[in-house]
């Protein structure tokens, strides 16, 4: 883990209310799809704690996050130009687990401010030779950052203002040959949540990557946590975000 | 210059002030590479309680002005884990090993310091002051009868250093902390967090499950500097300063204000790396202001 | 939508929920023209004394991470002057004019409440909590039986609204409350300012003359939130709500916790039209949600 | 009294650490020499409370300030573009009583982040046909704000670097007619107490520019006082920043 005093390349809006930011990485980190990294503005935000983003890609001692406008920091953030500075507390997390894919067809999906570790995770495994099928969901037309999205994406919206009209959850469900895949998916918690009934249904590996607030992003202040149905709770930052969908007691969150 | 960093807490020294909070460290072992060894004199570890706590449902954190309200419940994986799987990598290391004592009851408090009494911790933290759990805590730190009787009764334990973590939620701080001192503590910590509440009103729900939870970070600052200022001036054991500190500053003004060591909390989720600036900050301080050891700061003090 | 505002204490009703803190409003006269008459419920006036204080010597005020504090030591210009000069502005305002009694023995309360009592004045806020100055006050504000018996006192002495300012600094601020109450209190209205301390390390000296003061601004906001939870589960008396309060969603969250009524205090500094916003903010808030009345908030707040 | 949503139309540095600021005013305000307003920066700057400056220019529906960096909010507005908005609280304070000066010479007398005050005092009294004699002290030649002076100001550095080589009370020791003159200055608080001493010593007519911690600005909470000769306290927000000099208690600052 380190703290790293990066430059920001490019910040740029993909989408209303989403932006793109592009900055620099030391050599000798390489994260992982699924990894996040802690953000802390050198500037002042009129926040207190970092904040936790996904990286969207990594390559060239570079990596990009996509981020949504939701309160100070990211409204702060999408005020800084290239050449500020900002201070990453990274490679925070467990990322993805590509390696239990095996020979199955593995499915994105992502919603909202999921999309940016979605899509690493969809160049990393098109990298390694796999055909990932991407599933994105959006409200409606005009919230898609086209520019950021593969060709072969399966974008839905909710008004059917574009692609597949309805949930991504919805759009899953026409996918022909479930048996054959597995699941990975980024967004918000009632999307993870019917993703994972659904995985239940057809008995698939479904892995989902979750939010939480977080205090230190490195495991030592137990405030990130969810509930487990094992019993007791995960820490969101240290052994997830990714977590295996069949392990959440997702009644309690 | 000769510098002296060391601070004498009963009948042993930390290496140097600068320590890190209980229940922003962990064990330790989380923030490895993030900080200079040596630089960092002292780890008061995540409460530890007789048995394993889950700890709070979440949220169990939010984001005030300024601060953060925490509810997480003393999670911690109890003292026979701690010992198993903890206590190693700690004691590896050029610090002072404080373990902060959680219990809900006086026998359950004597048998977690009986358990450690026998391995190479270096001393306690007794946290007589945690906002966030039902029983035991909080109560026992509010009533100076109960925090003397507590600390003979552990006192009575162990020799090593014994510190005795109070709670800013009382009307007399000081009163506590003389009953502290009478009952044969070392030193005395302070402060723990502030009783708050955060309701967020779109949804109109409490923001933390546990309704209530403990506010820390820049926001209280105000208030342990003139607890620590207060205190320092009713008893003669050292008083161990926090609350806020997240710079070099900060920890100074603390050791200007009559702490002899520092306590570093909620500034390590902002700048994991804060307690090598503080050491740093706190030699130049002493270079500059010509200051030989710790003791130095009380006398620099000045009215306005 | 049909929406009632109105507060009532005691025998009387505040127009809106909406007031102005004492000591951060002056007399309401410096304020002229920088809010809408009419949204402003009530002006809270600087504490009165019997006799004119001037205060503490400058510097009275720093700022802190996300607050201030103040040592003013309650300047002001005393019953006489008060009568004299500042009270027909109040009076000539759609507001209730709500003063703030300081004194330094229950005597000095009973004169000031005394004098005052046969003006048009609406009612009273008495400040048992203001820890500025050396004597009264706070020392009063941290004893149930010195909070009923003073409270008693002046009850006796006056028909108008009774309200009891509340200090945070005790260990138990519901038990407060219930000794206000018990002496015939009409409200209590809490939070003052938390005891605080500041010193500038490049001087090594106090940044306030007084060394301590009192805290108050966004920072005490979860403290204040908590405070007005606790107190208004222990008393059946409306409980007026302050601490941090910035905006109109800060506001609802006092309300939501229980409060009847808010104030605003340190915001005025930052936004000196703040009450309007808050006063459009909470009417907003209520067509929102369809509340008729500020009673049907508490009933709004769930579970995290 | 008004709280005005300004917006910046000039932001730049007149000498090292120094920046000059021009925004909107409502046409409705005309301040005066002396007078100061209130800021609020719409961005978040890490502090909490508006600041206090004095303006150093007024006119056509805008006013001007030159500020010095200090600290976060100053260092924050130095960042703002032309077009960034800031809330102004004004017109604040009393001003210059510039008619007690009659026939006499005014002597101007400014330090530091006084300059700002005293430029607008030396433009107003210049417009009434008088004639200012101006005095401006900086440390060394490299912090003189040329751009801003008046060709005829009286330039004092205290390493003798440029102009006058002393402080500027050493400067105005060495004009010849004290006797017909009236002081107003502005600066740091050693140089005003060295000032009013000489005043005294002089029997002149001085009138100080006073800073002070502000809570309101406008007189509602005591908190800005300074003490005075005659006993208690006056606010500086209200009935100064300017005052008589020989009203202060210079003792007890
Ligand atoms: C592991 C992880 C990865 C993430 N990756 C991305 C990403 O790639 N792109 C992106 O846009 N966002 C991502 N987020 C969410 C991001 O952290 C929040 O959007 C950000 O903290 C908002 O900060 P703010 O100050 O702008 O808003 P705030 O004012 O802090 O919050 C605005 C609103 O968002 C909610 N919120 C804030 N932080 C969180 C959180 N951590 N979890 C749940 N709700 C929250 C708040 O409750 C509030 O309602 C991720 C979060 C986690 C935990
Ligand atoms: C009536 C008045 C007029 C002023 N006019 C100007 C002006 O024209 N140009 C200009 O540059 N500055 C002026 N100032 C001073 C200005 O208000 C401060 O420089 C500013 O508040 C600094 O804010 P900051 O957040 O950058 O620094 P801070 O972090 O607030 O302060 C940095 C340092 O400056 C000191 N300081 C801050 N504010 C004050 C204050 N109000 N009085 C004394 N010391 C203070 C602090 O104690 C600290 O040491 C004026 C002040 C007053 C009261
Ligand atoms: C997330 C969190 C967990 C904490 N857990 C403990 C604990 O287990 N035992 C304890 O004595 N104090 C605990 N505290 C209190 C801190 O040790 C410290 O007293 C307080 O946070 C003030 O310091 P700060 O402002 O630097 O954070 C905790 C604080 C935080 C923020
Ligand atoms: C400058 C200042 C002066 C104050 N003077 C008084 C006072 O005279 N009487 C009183 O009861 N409270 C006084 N207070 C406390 C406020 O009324 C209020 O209780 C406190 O500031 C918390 O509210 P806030 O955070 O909105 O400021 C004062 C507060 C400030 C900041
Ligand atoms: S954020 Fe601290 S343990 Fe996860
Ligand atoms: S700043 Fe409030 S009275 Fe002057």
């Amino acid at each position: 883990m380190i703290d790293f005093l990066s430059e920001i390349l490019l910040n740029e809006p993909v989408a209303p209310d989403f932006y793109r930011m592009r900055f620099t990485l030391p050599e000798t980190v390489a994260p992982l799809p699924g990894q996040f990294f802690s953000v802390k503005d050198e500037q002042p935000t009129g926040t207190l704690l970092r904040r936790p983003f996904a990286f969207s890609d990594v390559g060239d001692g570079t990596a990009e996050m996509i981020y949504q406008l939701r309160g100070e920091t990211t409204r702060s953030l999408a005020r800084r130009q290239p050449g500020d500075r900002i201070s990453v507390l990274l490679p925070c997390g467990n990322g993805f687990p590509t390696a239990v894919i095996g020979d199955r067809t593995p499915v994105l999906v992502a919603g909202g401010v999921g999309l940016g570790p979605i899509l690493f995770l969809y160049t990393a495994l098109k990298a390694e030779g796999k055909k990932p099928l991407l599933i994105a969901g959006f409200r409606t037309a005009g919230l898609i950052p086209h520019s950021v999205l593969p060709a072969d994406t399966v974008v839905c919206t909710d008004d059917g203002s574009f692609g597949f009209p309805g949930n991504t959850v919805t759009a899953l469900r026409q996918q022909a040959a479930h048996r054959g895949t597995v699941l990975f998916s980024c967004g918000p918690t009632p999307m993870m949540k019917a993703l994972s009934l659904f995985a239940e249904e057809f008995s698939l590996d479904s892995y989902v990557s979750l939010e939480a607030m977080m205090g230190c992003s490195l495991g030592a202040c137990m405030g990130c946590v969810v509930p487990v149905r094992s019993g007791g709770y995960r820490r969101v930052c240290k052994e997830g975000p990714v977590f295996d969908a069949g392990e959440i007691l997702w009644t309690s969150i | 210059m000769d510098i002296d960093l060391k601070v004498k807490i009963g009948n042993r020294y930390l290496p140097n002030p600068v320590g890190t909070a209980s229940g922003t460290f962990g064990y330790g072992d989380e923030y490895e590479g993030l900080y200079t060894p040596g630089k960092l004199g002292a780890v008061y570890t995540k409460a530890v309680s007789l048995l394993p706590r889950d700890g709070n449902p979440p949220p169990r954190l939010v984001e005030t002005a300024s601060g953060i309200l925490n509810a997480i419940g003393l999670a911690n994986v109890g003292v026979e884990a701690f010992i198993e799987k903890k206590l190693d990598y700690l004691l590896s290391q050029p610090v002072a090993t404080v373990v902060n004592v959680a219990g809900s009851s006086p026998e359950e408090y004597l048998r977690v310091v009986r358990r450690l009494n026998e391995t190479a911790v270096w001393g306690f933290e007794i946290n007589l002051s945690c906002p966030n759990v039902k029983q035991g805590c909080l109560a026992f730190g509010t009533d100076p009868r109960n925090v003397k009787e507590l600390t003979a009764l552990l006192r009575n334990e162990t020799d090593k250093p014994l510190i005795i973590k109070l709670t800013p939620n009382v009307t007399d701080i000081g009163a506590i902390a003389e009953a502290a001192e009478e009952g044969g503590a070392d030193a005395v910590s302070l402060i723990n967090t502030l009783l708050g509440m955060a309701i967020d009103v779109k949804t109109a729900r409490f923001k933390l499950t546990n309704r209530t939870g403990g506010l820390s970070g820049p926001a209280v600052k105000p208030v342990g500097v003139a607890a620590v200022y207060n205190v320092s001036r009713r008893v003669r054991i050292p008083v161990i300063g926090m609350g806020g500190i997240s710079n070099a500053d900060d920890a100074v003004e603390y050791l200007l204000a009559g702490a002899k060591a520092i306590q570093i909390g909620t500034g390590n989720f902002v700048t994991p790396g804060l307690c090598d600036i503080v050491y740093d900050g706190i030699v130049a301080y002493m270079e500059e202001k010509q200051l030989h050891s710790i003791d130095d700061f009380a006398s620099l003090l000045r009215d306005a």
